[in-house]
């Protein structure tokens, strides 16, 4: 039995927290929060680019680490846990893992060392409006040639060097890869509850575009994306939810109230108690959608499913009880809690929301009980 | 059982809203007063006039001080038909509601003349001074120091958490006087000039944006003993009387209600892929729930105002409605953004639904979660109050305010 | 504003709770718990009858006081908190109901001074297996003279003298009386996690019936049955949910741990001022339900279905609940705590449980903004 | 990141199934051992002896007392294939888990010999009384007396919830020897003869029916002192090692899972009218929730087995576990009862799906909840051991036992 990161992995999560540190402190984070203009902190992609994690799971041939997934988890544990100001998982979950698994040869050497170098920041470009998108609502349409339509909200969209777009095409849905920089591509920039993240509308005037795949597999191939990405996902999730717990734990050791500690109240103890709980159903669950994706085995859909579930029940708890932890110190612009609580929800919805989960992990698990 | 008002309230009421009417106009639809800005402050002022001049204000007060001696009943029946109206009562209810009763009860003949009209005409606001950064559920716990200079106490410290601090003229303080005593006995209240040198107030950045409320500084501020509300080290049992009209003016539930989501349920994509939201059985369960809650919550003050109008005085169980909103409010704006899917993290009022009221909801909670009573508080306020279990173990029983241990 | 019960009515509940008090006391309840053989309590029966309880809600000309809808939720309440073992919501909520609604005038005078005297114990027979029934579910058919099929469970179907029983007729669906003293009905009384009431199932094989009300109006009636039956029901579980509050509150000041009052952790105070919320939550729920059904209001069917889902979310917590207070006490047959939590478990389901209530309130809800 | 034996382990596991196919035949689907019933006891003790023959029975432990000094994790694996084979290990659990281990680290060195050897074979059964009416998580307030007498201690008292008292020869008994010194420091632990003059066994009658546990009483019950465990007055430290062990012998989820729940959902008409129950949005987002607390229970088991077999102990996150399974069981029960809608009352086994399991769950899951730890104590054990918050306050430092406030 070894269901646990190595120890190397173990090391490179250290050093991966101590960088974050120094260069993505609360401090960090807050002048993109503030500052209305800023969606994304460039200098810490630059940072993260030199330290390799761009290219963590790229294969030698083009430029990266040739890493596995596991250490993609133990990278996106620390970026969620710093609550990172870069379009990491728009570029690395999302759009790198679509190059990945259906890009041509050609499209792979073309768009992979851009990305590992820092230069190429992808976003990943399904919704085009309220509610779960399904095969039947989509509405942009590539030609072969071009894209028309609208994609909203698109996260990262307002930085994106390159997206990749959901589209009809024909009868189906294929996914196509676009150069954001062309004049037939216009985004409008969009307020969202996390300005600590980009987010736009891009809409596309039969601006050039290329399929990535299959035409027709669109709908399928997203959907495999979607389950990489929400294990690793679940990791940011977990990384923010532990933050948050941190932070709780310390507070209630250090705030008095009728000359106690909080942390001596049985109503704060058991809630941070609880948010442990949940934390740690969310990271045994998480550590297999690891092992699942680290070993392309069969069960990943169900267990990406069950991590996402998991860890995003653990982040919105975590980080709502944080905030009630503190008490009116919490509710405050200058205390970090709600850094979290915005976080937290735009990585419930950035993959499909909850509801859309767990009718995926139940139709997954009777597909299971039926086999 | 019925939901009628007994004939003196009906022909009240029926006054009431004839008033209103020759007023203020037609009922308004529910909107947002944006307490504060000046233009809505000298229109809330000039209503507050009138309401005075009618005889509407200190309803509940004794007739020497300017008020009626009716039941509380009568102001209830009263706000529930301003509500209507939408008429700005907003910035006058701490001060009339908390502040002026406290100065009725425990100042002196004169400056009772002095403060109370102007107040019920709405010519001075009043704001309370109590919360501290490290005082809020332990308010007794606070550290703003009075000490005695002649004829003057000076003030040094700071409060949190003022609901109108920036537009006040006056505010009712308690502050220490004596560290030496044991922290509730310790405690003085003086009614403080908002405008006395060395009182700066810096409003509060939320997290949710906004600025509702103010920190108080007080550097070296003079207050002539005469200001002082009841005895020296009594601090404690006045505070206990304001905060004892706090519980009656307990506030409604605001934000988006069940019946809003509903709204958003018929016209949003179900997660499961099937149909509409509002055909997924999993939302209506929840939306079952959130309407026995919020209905439940209305009906209880039914029986409330119920208890009212029999004469009784209502207790602490009004702390439910608290936890039942708070925790409601959150839960639904959640929902609704969950719902909405990706495209829920957008909260720009001109995108998302009810131009953002769900989003308002979500970052709002929070706040209502903890503020006038956490959750927690409200919930040892029942337990201990209205259950009649013991108190939690005091560990500053006899011991002198200034050896407690406190914040590290 | 009048909402509440009238003095006259609190003097009624005050001399029911003293009455059960006497005749009901839980030891009396242990006597029928413990006797396998045993199911009720006929001489409560008989005492409740005495006091004119069973007549409460019966109009004079046929022998019952006349009184309303509000005196019967003043006595359910007190029933509740007793947790009475006698046919008493069979009897009165739905037999004497469903009577009262559609009987012919022949069927009221034959049958309603027999409900009065008590000589008459009436059951409702609507299930018929497992899950909620609907109209396209019942196969019992009664033929215009004869009733056969079967119905299982019927709660106090081992007792009851009298059935009123949905059936199949032609098309549609009527309700149908029966009575059970004939040797075309068979009966197998059945083992429940309620031992304190009775449950049969009941076999009709061509045995003589007599419709109730216009054929094929059979489930309109049954549901406007339910729906008076939820709003009293509700009563009875918040009676049996305070009777909890009250044995937790109690344990809780009695019962030491570390040398301090339980009821002085707040694990154990939250617990029980939760629990105080959510009885208060369905009080409020349950009035407006109780006005609405002593005024005939059109607001009852929505009324009832919110009186009936509070009222089974406190009943559930506080019993549950109530146990954990007790600790290791509470799991022992000695201690009352299951009496509350068996109870609570039939009354959630007696009327249909809570999914299928959640799902009338939401129809009911969408008709009324609709309208 | 693997689920792979060690090559040690996997040898192991080869040679543990070879020997059990050997002993008990081919794997046996999950069925309930009835403990207690002579038949089965009888069994249960044959294969104990074999087990010990072969050298599989204390594993851990040192070899001059018949163990083989293997890592934790060699008996976790020995458990997992003997739970494969349904092997009948019940009785001896906490004889074996908790009994013989205290035995071990404090008793003498015949007594070790005395004893260790008929437990390893199964042929005597021990039982462990700590617990008593009024000390359950308090168990250090515990009041049974044991007063010295010449050569002896004489018992007088009463223990409660003692699971297998009715087929134990031995028992490890918490006594108090002075109710002058502060309660944890007054106790003394002790080896009793079950079948000693005095001892009274009686079975509890739970409210889910059946007896699974035993009140046992003691009058006058003489032990000699040279059955003592550890000094006088350091029964509580020794109590801890007995409880340490306790935790590495966390059972697993028993009762209903989503699975059978997903069974029953397949045939059962859905409350809303609207098809199946596994067609309702509602039960399925439930069932999403049970299996991902289900299977992350399952996972941190392997979480903790990888944790043991890198040579760690595993810390008290194991009470997860517990919290999670037993309110997911009584969650579960009440489900499917209410699922079956009116139905749902009927519990016997001939009737109810699944021969009534979820009615059992319903009735078994409340004393679950509180069995080893409430769910309440366990969250303070987390709290303070594991995120290391600070204990509550306590009332009872410093004070003599005898002084205690107690239950009215």
């Amino acid at each position: 039995m070894n269901f646990d990161f190595s120890d190397d992995q173990k090391i490179m999560r250290d050093q991966a927290r101590k960088f974050l540190a120094e260069h993505s402190s609360r401090k960090a984070v807050r002048v993109v929060l503030n500052d209305a203009a800023k969606s994304c902190d460039m200098a810490l992609w630059k940072g993260v680019a030199e330290q390799g994690w761009l290219g963590a799971a790229i294969p030698e041939e083009f430029g990266g680490l040739g890493l596995g997934g596991l250490e993609q988890c133990v990278l996106a544990e620390e970026i969620g846990r710093a609550v990172a100001p870069i379009p990491f998982s728009s570029t690395i979950y999302f759009f790198a893992e679509a190059i990945l698994a259906a890009g041509s040869p050609a499209q792979k050497s073309a768009l992979l060392p851009k990305i590992v170098s820092g230069d190429l920041i992808g976003a990943f470009a399904i919704s085009e409006g309220p509610g779960a998108p399904s095969p039947t609502s989509i509405e942009a349409s590539f030609d072969g040639a071009t894209l028309s339509g609208a994609k909203i909200p698109v996260t990262d969209g307002d930085i994106a060097t390159h997206a990749v777009v959901l589209a009809r095409e024909g009868q189906g849905l294929s996914l196509v890869l676009v150069d954001l920089a062309q004049p037939a591509v216009k985004r409008e920039t969009l307020t969202t509850l996390d300005p600590t993240r980009g987010h736009a509308k891009l809409i596309f005037d039969r601006a050039k575009a290329e399929r990535i795949g299959k035409a027709g597999e669109g709908w399928q191939l997203a959907e495999a994306v979607l389950d990489r990405a929400a294990v690793l996902i679940a990791f940011e999730q977990l990384g923010g939810a532990q933050a948050c717990l941190d932070m709780a734990v310390d507070y209630a050791k250090g705030r008095y109230a009728f000359s106690r500690q909080i942390g001596s109240f049985q109503a704060i103890k058991h809630k941070l108690a609880d948010m442990y709980v949940a934390i740690e159903l969310g990271r045994s669950n998480a550590y297999y959608g690891a092992w699942a994706l680290s070993t392309e085995s069969a069960q990943l859909p169900l267990a990406a499913a069950a991590a996402r579930i998991a860890a995003s029940d653990a982040y919105y708890f975590a980080a709502k009880e944080n905030i009630q932890a503190h008490g009116g110190m919490g509710f405050t612009w200058e205390v970090d809690c709600h850094l979290f609580y915005r976080r937290a929800k735009l990585l419930a919805v950035q993959a499909g929301g909850p509801g859309v989960w767990k009718e995926k992990l139940v139709r997954r698990l009777e597909l299971k009980n039926a086999a | 059982m019925d939901f009628n008002d007994s004939p003196e309230e009906a022909t009240f009421r029926a006054e009431a809203r004839a008033w209103l009417e020759k007023t203020i106009g037609a009922p308004a639809a529910k909107t947002l007063v944006r307490i504060g800005d000046p233009e809505s402050m000298k229109g809330a002022k000039a209503y507050q006039k009138k309401k005075a001049e009618a005889g509407y204000a200190g309803l509940t007060w004794k007739k020497e001080v300017g008020g009626r001696e009716l039941p509380p009943i009568f102001s209830v029946i009263f706000g529930q038909e301003e509500q209507k109206f939408q008429a700005p009562v907003g910035p006058f209810a701490i001060g009339l509601g908390m502040c002026i009763p406290t100065v009725i009860a425990f100042h002196s003949p004169d400056k009772i003349k002095r403060y109370v009209g102007p107040a019920l005409k709405g010519d001075e606001i009043w704001c309370q001074l109590f919360s501290e950064p490290s005082a809020g559920s332990d308010v007794a716990g606070l550290k703003t120091k009075a000490v005695r200079d002649g004829d003057d106490w000076v003030i040094n410290g700071q409060k949190v958490w003022t609901s109108g601090a920036h537009y006040s003229d006056y505010g009712i303080l308690l502050a220490r006087t004596n560290p030496e005593k044991e922290k509730h006995k310790g405690l003085t209240m003086f009614v403080l000039n908002m405008k006395a040198p060395g009182v700066e107030v810096r409003p509060i950045h939320q997290m949710s944006g906004g600025s509702n409320f103010n920190e108080v500084y007080f550097n070296d501020v003079r207050i002539p003993d005469t200001e002082r509300l009841g005895e020296v080290g009594n601090g404690w049992n006045v505070a206990l009387v304001t905060l004892m009209n706090e519980r009656l003016a307990v506030g409604g539930s605001s934000g988006p209600e069940y019946g809003e989501i509903l709204e958003l349920a018929r016209n949003t994509r179900s997660p499961s892929g099937k149909g509409t939201l509002i055909q997924d059985q999993a939302f209506r369960e929840k939306l079952a729930s959130w309407y026995v809650s919020s209905e439940g919550y209305t009906l209880g003050k039914y029986r409330t105002m119920t208890a009212l109008s029999k004469g009784q005085t209502p207790g602490p169980e009004s702390s439910i409605g608290k936890i039942l909103n708070a925790n409601r409010m959150q839960d639904i704006g959640n929902a609704a953004i969950e719902a909405e899917d990706h495209f829920g993290i957008i909260s720009d009022p001109a995108l998302a639904p009810m131009q953002g009221a769900f989003h308002n909801a979500y970052m709002w909670a929070p706040g209502l979660r903890i503020a006038g009573g956490t959750d927690e508080i409200l919930r040892n306020i029942i337990a201990e109050r209205v259950l009649g279990l013991p108190q939690d173990v005091r560990v500053d029983k006899g011991v002198a305010y200034k050896d407690l241990p406190t914040n590290r």
